[in-house]
């Protein structure tokens, strides 16, 4: 497997676990069949993400993903957090093993999947480009 | 502290074994093939390997075939029925969900071949039914290929009554004993078992050694193609080393298997009733007719690659699931075929233990698991969910 | 003194390959695919491994997979290139007369299963005729398979030459260079092979361990089947002490060879020298073309295993023909292939040196050599009716 | 390989090597295409083998069973020396690799062959049962 030492770092010492209460933005993708669920939640002020948080189930690199995410977008505008992209998350954790790069799939689109909560909350719509395409199958991506 | 609990995975080479080997790689470095006296140091060598093995499992020496691990046997095995079979009109073979992947994939390759696998399930505790294998066996059944132990789950099979149905219905039985070998008794006589593969790394020898017991009379076929080694059996040079290890770690593991297995139980016991203590903790496979070394227990509300690593960071290492399928996305085909739904599967955790452990890091382990299962549980959405539920 | 003179058997393990290989016992003794520290210890291990050997080919990591010998190397190359031609409809294989009964026997198999094989004759002094290959190449040939150095007479292919060939008519090559690596230079790119095999033992690393290079984007066959292991081509753990130490010896003889190989060539060339000054003694074999440290005479009038016996009871050990086809009573393949006939083929004596060889040594087997060979003929028959004629 | 101390013995110190002027019988058998020819010298009085020589090209196996067998037949009479099989060759040496009990078989026609010279130069008839059967073919006895 070989984590990058920044992945092990995210992995034993998540930043943003847990959950808000009242999120202005809540997204769950994966499911348990693959192993992998990340439930991500967003406090947005004046079109910035002010605060992200997670719950995750899934392995070491699901965890390090989650971490690395939320702490990306945090401070970001809306914009900003939307053009996050599953290779970013990657590369800021230095890198994932091939069978992970899955996991870094799973943080883009949980954290699009609470945008779009966001945005669907408000009775807005989200930018067509920007929208979640995962549909829980991790075999896709894996 | 450092605490190694992968022993199913691998395990760590025994001194006697090392000691063994080493005269292989600087004096008896010769190919036993050839007729000089360095060489014929390494046949003597060879010779009583073959012999210290085949005694110890109720064979004789030219029933012993040195392979380079348990899968090339297994594969071997596998491949010498189906074609010794195909040749009386005979294509059916049977076998069980809960196999090793050197065992299913062997099989599948000759699903391919025109061949008919039935894989049996088993009871939730990993055990074949007797009356299930009864029924599957045809008239053109070739095989009936069941593993002594399992693995991942530990669970042991009852091998002497499923030799003797094979042997009443006339049919070829094979077992691959690659987790019983060293840890539970062997007689291939006593438990009609035609053909049986062993892994000399499993049981404290070294890697890269393996042997495939075939029953007198049974024409085998080789895999590999080349040199006479092996009565033609199986080519290339004798990995001479790790066959004189093999055979060291065997004598010393079946030698001191009453007083060992005893003790390794007992901390196995002793660990899983720690673990059951946990909330939401089940045990998988059998309670008895288990390994001696043998945990694995489901984590609910986690999954086992985080669990693992934090063990790890604690310097505790685990499994989950087999380790050969790590690296795999798909929880372990044995735990979805003693019923467990993904979810669970993803949470299992194997710890297996050896006559190295020690009753101080079973206690270790009891210490250090409840914290990180609560860590992880306490970010993870589907613990959550679960007790909301209930 | 002893003096081990059979290196193209086997040879004895560097102290540098042992020291490397060690730490895999009682350290970095976990399984490679096991996510912990103690596996993920021996994946680097493994990694590192990969790599030096693949840089010291001019191959990728990824194209190199560890078996357990030159023999399953050999096997797994041409059934893979035996599949990937059936599927296009190409059943047509071409090799040589001299290649090892690794090669020789799977093709054997391939021919009982509709492939067509063509051997070439070799020229006297074992190379083959390159326009013999390419008037043998049709559009229905899946591979084209030759020895790079051959183990019993040491005669060297043309490789370039061949590997640039097979480009143009657009066949696979494969080449057994297991007696050539570690002693000729090896360059998978710019040679144009597109598998080769190749055996740890030959160049004073460990038994048990082989590999496979196969360029990218050739579909692999397996041929043990199992877990995910070497990217699911090659199922099994990894025999990492013995993967570790043929990384390590392959260096250590890549990194020497322009020193060593000369030394080894003039110790060879000084031996077949004084060999020649007794009469009735031929070489087999090409003056030039010829392994560093292989010799190979014909003693007329003589049989060889008599002519090894008293040798080795000097304390020199040597071989008739190949190791591996010790035991059999038919002359070597390749002696017969080159031209020899029967008598003389079986007066055949091979000393294989390596750079542990000392001029003394080859000393020491001019002095103890014309004796026997003196003794050996004086009740020899053959060798009184050889005499008479002349 | 592995021969027994007797077979090494033998071997290595071959008894009766050499030829008989004036043989009383001489017979070759086996074949160079083999790699074994043992021819037997055997001079023989007042119907007792007195001596018995050899020269043999071959193997260890077929030295030290060609020595065996003079040794055995010298001061033997005809009678006697005719019954020597090859089995008690192979045991008189220990025993022989199986891949080498044609050797054995070799000394046995060896000296049956020698024998049957005797029976015809003398214009004699051999009795039938130890007639030599070998008909030259080594992988018959393989
Ligand atoms: C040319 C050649 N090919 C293949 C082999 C087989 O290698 P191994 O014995 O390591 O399987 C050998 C050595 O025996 C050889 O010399
Ligand atoms: C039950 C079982 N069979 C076969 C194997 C394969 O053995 P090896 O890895 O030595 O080839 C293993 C271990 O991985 C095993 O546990």
């Amino acid at each position: 497997m070989l984590y990058s030492e920044k992945v092990m770092d995210h992995f034993s010492n998540p930043r943003n676990v847990g959950e808000i209460e009242n999120a202005d933005g809540v997204g769950e993708v994966g499911n348990a069949k693959c192993g992998d669920i990340m439930k991500i939640y967003l406090k947005i002020d004046d079109g910035v993400i002010t605060d992200a948080k997670f719950n995750t189930f899934g392995c070491g690199a699901a965890i390090a993903t989650s971490s690395m995410a939320t702490e990306m977008i945090k401070g970001k505008t809306i914009d900003e957090a939307l053009k996050l992209t599953n290779k970013a998350v990657a590369e800021a954790l230095d890198g994932l093993p091939p069978v992970k790069m899955h996991c870094s799939v799973l943080a883009e689109e949980g954290v699009r999947t609470a945008m779009l909560d966001y945005y669907t909350k408000r009775g807005e719509t989200m930018p067509e480009e920007y929208r979640p395409k995962c549909d829980g199958d991790c075999s896709e991506c894996g | 502290m450092i605490i190694y609990a992968d022993n199913a995975a691998t395990t760590k080479m025994s001194q006697t074994a090392l000691d063994a080997m080493l005269p292989c790689f600087t004096e008896a470095y010769g190919n036993p093939s050839s007729p000089h006296h360095i060489g014929q140091e390494a046949a003597k060598l060879l010779i009583a390997a073959r012999k210290t093995i085949a005694d110890l499992i109720g064979a004789e020496p030219s029933e012993i075939i040195f392979t380079s691990g348990g899968s090339e046997a297994d594969n071997q095995a596998i491949v010498t029925a189906a074609i010794l079979g195909a040749k009386k009109g005979k294509k059916h073979i049977i076998s069980t969900k809960i196999e090793h992947h050197a065992v299913l994939h062997t099989l599948k390759k000759l699903e391919k071949d025109g061949y008919e696998v039935t894989l049996l399930d088993v009871h939730e505790n990993g055990i074949v039914r007797l009356e299930d294998l009864d029924a599957a066996i045809r008239p053109d059944t070739a095989l009936v290929t069941i593993m002594y132990a399992n693995n991942e789950i530990g669970t042991i099979q009852p091998i002497a009554e499923i030799g003797a149905l094979c042997k009443e219905k006339g049919v070829f039985f094979h077992t691959d004993a690659v987790q019983a070998a060293g840890h539970l008794p062997v007689n291939v006589k006593e438990q009609n078992i035609d053909m049986l593969s062993l892994s000399a790394h499993k049981f404290h020898g070294p890697k890269g050694a393996g042997v495939l017991f075939v029953r007198r009379g049974i024409p085998i076929t080789a895999i590999i193609e080349g040199g006479a080694q092996e009565r033609g059996k199986r080519a290339g040079t004798e990995n001479m080393p790790a066959i004189v290890g093999m055979a060291a770690a065997f004598k010393e593991a079946c030698d001191n298997m009453s007083e060992n297995m005893p003790k390794v139980q007992l901390l196995r016991d002793k660990l899983i009733d720690g673990l059951l203590k946990l909330d939401e903790v089940i045990l998988n496979g059998d309670r008895e007719k288990r390994l001696p070394g043998n945990v694995n227990v489901s984590v609910k509300g986690i999954e086992g690659e985080s669990l693992l690593m934090m063990l790890d960071m604690q310097g505790i290492c685990a499994s989950s699931g087999s380790a050969c399928t790590s690296g795999s996305l798909d929880p372990s085909h044995v735990l979805l075929a003693i019923g467990l739904i993904h979810e669970v599967a993803h949470g299992s955790l194997r710890i297996s233990l050896s006559e190295y452990t020690t009753e101080e890091e079973v206690d270790y382990i009891l210490e250090k698991l409840p914290p990180i299962v609560e860590r992880l549980r306490n970010m993870s959405p589907v613990w959550k969910k679960m007790k909301e539920v209930k």
